[in-house]
């Protein structure tokens, strides 16, 4: 068995994808047994960005010169490159409104001061760098989370749910807030895995585990606008964790 | 000549913050604290949003502190609209307050700050130097988190708190099973007091803390933010009070109140007389000589005393919805209407503040935000000023690892600070 | 004269019934859905129940089990902790179809180790019902359906009791104190016209490639895999393994699959046997109408309506048999 | 190696070699820890990787009576992957055999003709090696495999040696070659189907046996009928997914038929008519 040095790090993000490996409190001690944090900055001090990592698990969307050089260097150094969380795979929700110019956004909170950040439109891992493998998720489920660092322990990666929310949510004998009380649940078109956490508290899912493979996506706006609510308040709903979604896909 | 030690990236904190020590021809010169976390735009994000989505939204600013900002800005919706929540509500949200309280407290006391008093890199060694305390730490935390998954749905950004009531309320199987949790952890809680009780930093000067915070807990939009010099304010009123400016090296915004940088948190809360349990007031009452005295250093054994108090206030509300079983899921229907409304609790850090204006349909039209660790900042770097300058001389690495505990002893939360 | 059981005896039967598990019977839960829970007292129970959502199949086949776990010294073993006894209570003729359908599965030839554990764990009440709109079964009013250990026939006043099996006969015996002797009135056999359209077009062969609705259908349906998820004859299962944190052992599980889902037919290297949505559609039909190996030619939807129910965009593929006028807006 | 729970349950096996034959395929030795490892060629087992998974997989090797077997894998998921970064000592599980392989028994007396596409190589492997057992029990075998290219080219050398025996012919083929000289190349370049084109066969006492990628199988055996092939003399080996191997899961259905359990091989004609058979 190899004990994998890691990198754990958090670009444009809350931290929750790194907090949510220090939650596995049952499991903590043994994963401190098996991997080298050799840079977790959030975990542990002297972090070291210049080792040769076996994986580096990076959280958050790219932002800034500053964010992106991290991953850069991530990626040049680590065997493999892994995206945690919605922020890295998708964007996440600051990416939400990409739509609108980055300057005015800087703007609103900053005033005139927002010209000397460096700040650009938050972006995807993927649109800059390789990424091996990706737990979604805002924030990513624990299990997950521990199913990955088991199978690098293995070299490998595990195989995780690529099917939309609402199989679990059925299975949970949830009743269907889509049809019964005519919500905008975002089920059909989310990615499972969270075994319908929302839906099983009566609340909709606001589709934070991003798109499943091969949404329907045309077909669910119709039906929800058939239902009453309104394109607008749809496609905001879409791009709170997904800036990019095709609204004419259905297959 | 002129001469810079840099603290970057500072570590065992949440969020990129850096501290760069300048010294001109080798003698102390200034120092610059600086959140350089990526700005993620919250208060732009949530304009042109409905309302509903707020809390949604906005709890993400934060992963470790998600649930008072989501039950903060229910309050401050709810004030906008003039709803009112039940009692069994009103529970809820401070149940799930309290395990936000108690996870925080117990990470930052167990896995960030505990390694300090070994000497090591971190939580990762904890695991074979000290593994017995390690595993108390992360009992309690477990315990906290217990809570905040059980009441939000989700362990993180918790989705049941709704403007109005709850997607679900508990259930009495799940409240005896949380009774029986936080029964189990509260004479851990109680011990680790002890751990904390010394303190890390060397016995350098630093002024007294002008302390700030909520007057009570749980506040309500009509509450009262008190100050260290006996005065207060009501909240609606904090724009009138505080003063948030723009520095040039930092991404969050700084705060002050009548010139002064105020200090929020735990340390703050005791020192005006939060609210306390008879077990938490009992070791209060043990160490209240180094609470009141000691200025930031003796903040950790603040937040052990919290721990304890949160454990404890977690089974008195335990025991009071066992007492009266919720029936339904309680949401009161909600009418937009043009409005403000503003709220401000007690996070695990300190005050925060939410502010939010809408429109006729509902759709938020303005924001602003304050966060503990931005009201924290200028009394942050006030102390590590003067903390450098009493330590001149002293050996380069030795003076960084002090100044990075005195950050620690703030417990910041940069990514809160920027949002 | 037929045993039957007063309406008011109910919960002895339930009491006793608690000798070969616990009792599972259909309640309505928090939410509002039907499903089958443990029940108590006979108030809890919806005897006039339609359908839950999920069919009894999930205690054969759990959304998600562990199958075998895996040890360096021990190699793979199957779950060696004993399933709990339980009781199913009140099962409809659809249900108990479905369950029939099952076990042909996976006990016939290559026996299913793990259903078989679940299998046998189980005790079956059935119980008549009263179809509703989405149903479409041919076998209501029978007398015995198959595959229960014991029938109860409901009547305004109570319920006429059937053993199936040897076990049916055993409770009957501890119970016999509890029931009384009628004369059974004669249970007129219902049936839908739906269901004899599905005969007939089954006999035909009929899989309508060119009927405009399975476009139709291709076109709106969300892959959300309720139909299949409720349906209780859809069984495709996935197989995952997963290590654990030592590096050393391992478990493998098995979750609900999919025909509607994208991975359901794809391979390595991205070739993919059911590309389209109306490929998966047409899968599903088939299976459902004609069905696949062993079973071939046994039809395997049993009427209960969940996927008509349960469909958020009203996709029915029995709608193919209704004739060629409907759903044509 | 029969009975429902070793149907079920992984025996565990060793590997004892493994061998690179290309860049991305090698080829396992497997022992079983416990018995004698019986099968017939195009039949097919589970194999498991420990916490990684498991695939349906057909031996490459003829059972020999012993308690040994070849598969040849190409890295190209998870499992295989795993697999692939196993080494000797390894330890591995396996289920099966399952499904139908090739009728050994109807093939004997007659011409074979082996028409294998890349990986499909490894059942048609064992075909050939249960053949060349006892050669004499068969007219004539051809085998004709077509690869990429010439790295992608499969077990050449033993190919090649045994070719020197007296009743079996091999055609080898590739799409393409690139700039760099290739040397001793016993192969033509052409598709596979071109290459039938030119070979003599006579149909009537022929058997085809085909196992290639997918979109192989179409133009073989458009090409066989038009040589004059029967459709009930041409098997076909076909690949789906699978996750049980026995006809439980239903990943694998060709129109009614269960590749796993009606096939893997299949006689062309009891598929000609299912559409996206192949
Ligand atoms: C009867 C039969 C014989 C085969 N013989 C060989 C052989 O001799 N050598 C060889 O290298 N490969 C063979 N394959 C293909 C082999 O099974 C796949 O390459 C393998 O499943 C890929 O698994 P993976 O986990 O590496 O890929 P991933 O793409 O990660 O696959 C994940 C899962 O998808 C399924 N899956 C993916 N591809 C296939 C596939 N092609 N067939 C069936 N299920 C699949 C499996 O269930 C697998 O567990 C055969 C397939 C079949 C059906
Ligand atoms: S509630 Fe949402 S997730 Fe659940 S089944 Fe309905 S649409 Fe799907
Ligand atoms: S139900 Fe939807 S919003 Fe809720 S956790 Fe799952 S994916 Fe996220
Ligand atoms: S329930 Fe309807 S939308 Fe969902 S997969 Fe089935 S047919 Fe498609």
């Amino acid at each position: 068995m190899i004990r994998p040095q890691l990198a754990i790090a958090g670009l444009t993000a809350c931290f929750g994808c790194q907090l949510t490996l220090l939650n596995c409190e049952a499991e903590l001690p043994d994963i401190a047994d098996r991997f080298n944090f050799t840079y977790f900055p959030m975990g542990m001090s002297s972090p070291d960005i210049t080792a040769d990592f076996d994986a580096a698990l990076v959280e958050g969307a790219v932002s800034t010169p500053c964010d992106l050089e991290t991953l850069v260097t991530l990626r040049n150094r680590s065997r493999l490159l892994i995206a945690i969380g919605t922020c890295a795979i998708f964007g996440g929700v600051a990416a939400m409104c990409n739509e609108e110019p980055r300057s005015r956004l800087l703007r609103t909170v900053y005033g005139p001061a927002a010209d000397g950040l460096a700040s650009f439109n938050p972006a995807p891992l993927e649109r800059f760098v390789t990424v091996d493998f990706a737990v979604t998720g805002c924030p990513p489920e624990r299990g997950e989370l521990l199913a990955t660092l088991a199978a690098l322990l293995r070299g490998t990666f595990p195989a995780l749910p690529a099917y939309p929310v609402c199989l679990e949510c059925r299975s949970r004998e949830n009743a269907c807030l889509l049809i019964e009380r005519n919500e905008p649940c975002l089920g059909p078109v989310t990615r499972a895995g969270c075994n319908a956490r929302c839906p099983a508290m009566a609340v909709h899912c606001e589709g934070c585990r991003g798109p499943v493979a091969e949404a329907n996506v045309a077909a669910e706006l119709e039906l929800l606008i058939a239902k009453g609510v309104s394109r607008e308040e749809l496609v905001r709903r879409l791009r709170r964790f997904c800036p990019e979604w095709d609204y004419e896909q259905r297959a | 000549m002129s001469s810079v030690l840099k603290i970057s990236p500072l570590t065992r904190v949440e969020g990129h913050g850096t501290v760069h020590v300048h010294f001109a021809d080798g003698r102390f010169d200034r120092v610059e604290l600086a959140f350089v976390e990526a700005p993620r735009l919250f208060e732009a994000l949530l304009v042109g949003k409905r309302f509903d989505e707020l809390p949604e939204i906005i709890c993400r600013i934060c992963s470790i502190c998600s649930s008072v900002h989501r039950v903060t800005s229910l309050y401050a919706i709810e004030q906008a609209f003039g709803v009112e929540v039940n009692q069994q509500t009103e529970l809820h949200r401070e149940l799930i307050v309290n395990g936000g309280q108690i996870e925080s407290h117990a990470l930052h006391l167990f896995c960030l700050v505990l390694p300090d008093y070994y000497g090591l890199r971190g939580f990762a060694d904890l695991a074979t130097v000290a593994p017995g305390l390690l595993q108390a730490g992360l009992r309690l935390k477990a315990a906290g988190n217990l809570i905040q998954e059980m009441v939000g749905g989700r362990l993180i950004h918790p989705a049941n708190l709704l403007i109005g009531g709850l997607g679900k309320p508990l259930t009495t199987a799940g409240l005896h099973r949380l009774r029986s949790a936080l029964q189990e952890v509260l004479p851990v809680a109680a011990d680790a007091i002890e751990q904390f009780a010394s303190p890390l930093l060397a016995e350098v000067s630093l002024p007294f803390p002008s302390f700030m915070a909520v007057a009570n807990r749980p506040s309500h939009s009509g509450g009262e933010i008190v100050c260290g010099n006996g005065s207060s304010f009501p909240i609606v009123d904090y724009r009138n009070r505080l003063t948030e400016t723009i520095v040039p090296h930092s991404h969050a915004k700084q705060c002050t109140v009548s010139g002064e940088s105020p200090t929020v948190g735990a340390l703050a809360r005791l020192n005006l007389g939060a609210r306390l349990g008879p077990v938490a007031i009992a070791s209060l009452n043990r160490h209240g000589q180094k609470l009141v005295g000691d200025g930031i250093t003796a903040n950790s054994l603040a937040q052990a005393v919290e721990l304890l108090a949160a454990v404890e206030r977690a089974l008195e509300i335990v025991e009071l919805l066992l007492a009266a079983p919720p029936t339904d899921c309680m949401q009161v229907a909600v009418t937009p209407c043009q409005g403000t409304g503003t709220a401000a609790m007690e996070a695990p850090r300190g005050t925060l503040i939410h502010h939010f204006a809408f429109d006729s349909r509902g759709i938020c039209t303005a924001t602003d935000i304050i966060t503990p660790t931005a009201i924290n900042q200028g009394a942050m770097e006030r102390d590590l000023g003067l903390m450098a300058r009493s330590l001149e001389g002293v050996d380069r690495q030795e003076l960084a690892r002090q100044l990075e505990m005195l950050v620690r002893a703030y417990d910041p939360c940069i990514s809160c600070a920027v949002h | 004269m037929r045993p039957f059981l007063p309406e008011e005896r109910l919960g002895s039967l339930l009491a006793l019934l608690g000798h070969w598990g616990e009792v599972y019977g259909p309640v309505t839960t928090g939410d509002g859905v039907t499903a089958f829970r443990p029940v108590s007292d006979p108030g809890q129970l919806r005897l006039e129940y339609r359908r839950t959502l999920i069919p009894p199949k999930r205690f054969l086949l759990p959304p998600r089990e562990t199958i075998l776990t895996y040890s360096p010294d021990a190699g793979y073993q199957p779950l060696d902790t004993a399933q709990p006894a339980l009781v199913l209570f009140g099962l409809h003729p659809c249900d108990l179809q479905g369950i029939a359908y099952l076990d042909r599965v996976f006990l016939e030839g290559v026996v299913d180790t793990s259903y078989r554990r679940n299998r046998q764990a189980l005790t079956i009440i059935g119980l008549s019902c009263e179809p509703d709109e989405f149903c479409f079964c041919g076998a209501a009013g029978a007398d015995l359906p198959a595959g229960c250990d014991l029938f109860l026939q409901r009547t305004p006043a109570g319920f006429f009791v059937t053993a199936g099996t040897m076990k049916g006969e055993e409770i009957c015996d501890r119970s016999a104190q509890l029931f009384t002797l009628r004369q059974p009135a004669g249970t007129t056999p219902w049936h839908h016209p739906l269901a004899d359209a599905i005969c007939r077009g089954c006999a035909a062969g009929e899989t309508f490639p060119d009927n405009p609705l399975w476009d139709r259908f291709a076109e709106r349906c969300l892959g959300c895999g309720a139909c299949s998820a409720c349906c209780p004859t859809c069984y495709c299962y996935d197989v995952l393994e997963q290590g654990g944190l030592d590096g050393q052992a391992a478990e493998r599980l098995r979750e609900w699959d999919n025909c509607l889902f994208k991975s359901h037919g794809e391979v390595a290297g991205g070739v993919n046997f059911r590309r389209s949505r109306r490929e998966r559609l047409q899968y599903r039909f088939l299976h459902k109408y004609y069905g696949f190996g062993a079973l071939r030619g046994v039809i395997s939807c049993v009427g209960c309506g969940r996927c008509r129910a349960v469909c958020p965009v009203e996709i029915d593929l029995a709608a193919l048999f209704e004739g060629e006028d409907h759903d044509r807006q | 190696m029969t009975g429902s729970d070793s149907s079920m349950i992984p025996f565990m096996a060793e590997i004892v070699a493994s061998t690179p034959l290309s860049a991305d395929t090698s080829l396992f030795r497997l022992r079983l820890d416990q018995g004698i490892a019986d099968y017939l060629p195009g039949q097919f087992f589970q194999l498991s990787v420990p916490a990684g998974g498991e695939f349906p997989v057909s031996p490459a090797s003829a059972a020999d009576g012993g308690g040994e077997l070849e598969f040849c894998v190409r890295r190209v998921g998870q499992v295989t992957s795993h697999l692939h970064s196993l080494g000797p000592g390894g330890r591995v599980g396996l289920r099966g055999p399952f499904g139908n392989g090739f009728p050994v028994a109807e093939m004997a007396g007659a011409q074979i003709l082996l028409l294998a596409g890349g990986l499909g190589i490894a059942p048609l492997r064992s075909l050939l090696h249960y053949i060349l057992r006892e050669p004499e029990r068969y007219a004539s075998v051809t085998l004709m495999y077509g690869a990429r290219e010439p790295a992608a080219m499969l077990f050449r050398d033993e190919l090649v040696a045994l070719a020197r025996q007296e009743r079996f012919r091999l055609l080898l083929t590739v799409d393409f070659v690139r700039d760099e000289p290739v040397d001793g190349r016993v192969c033509t370049v052409g598709l596979l189907p071109a290459l039938l084109r030119g070979v003599k066969v006579e149909p009537a006492a022929t058997w085809a046996a085909i196992c290639g990628p997918p979109p192989l199988y179409a133009c073989l055996v458009a090409e066989l009928a038009s040589l004059g092939f029967a459709d009930e003399r041409i098997f076909i080996s076909l690949e789906r997914r699978m996750k049980c191997g026995v006809g439980h899961c239903c990943h694998c259905a060709l129109g009614q038929l269960l590749c796993c359990s009606d096939g893997p091989v299949f006689r062309y004609s009891a598929i000609k008519g299912i559409t996206g058979a192949i």
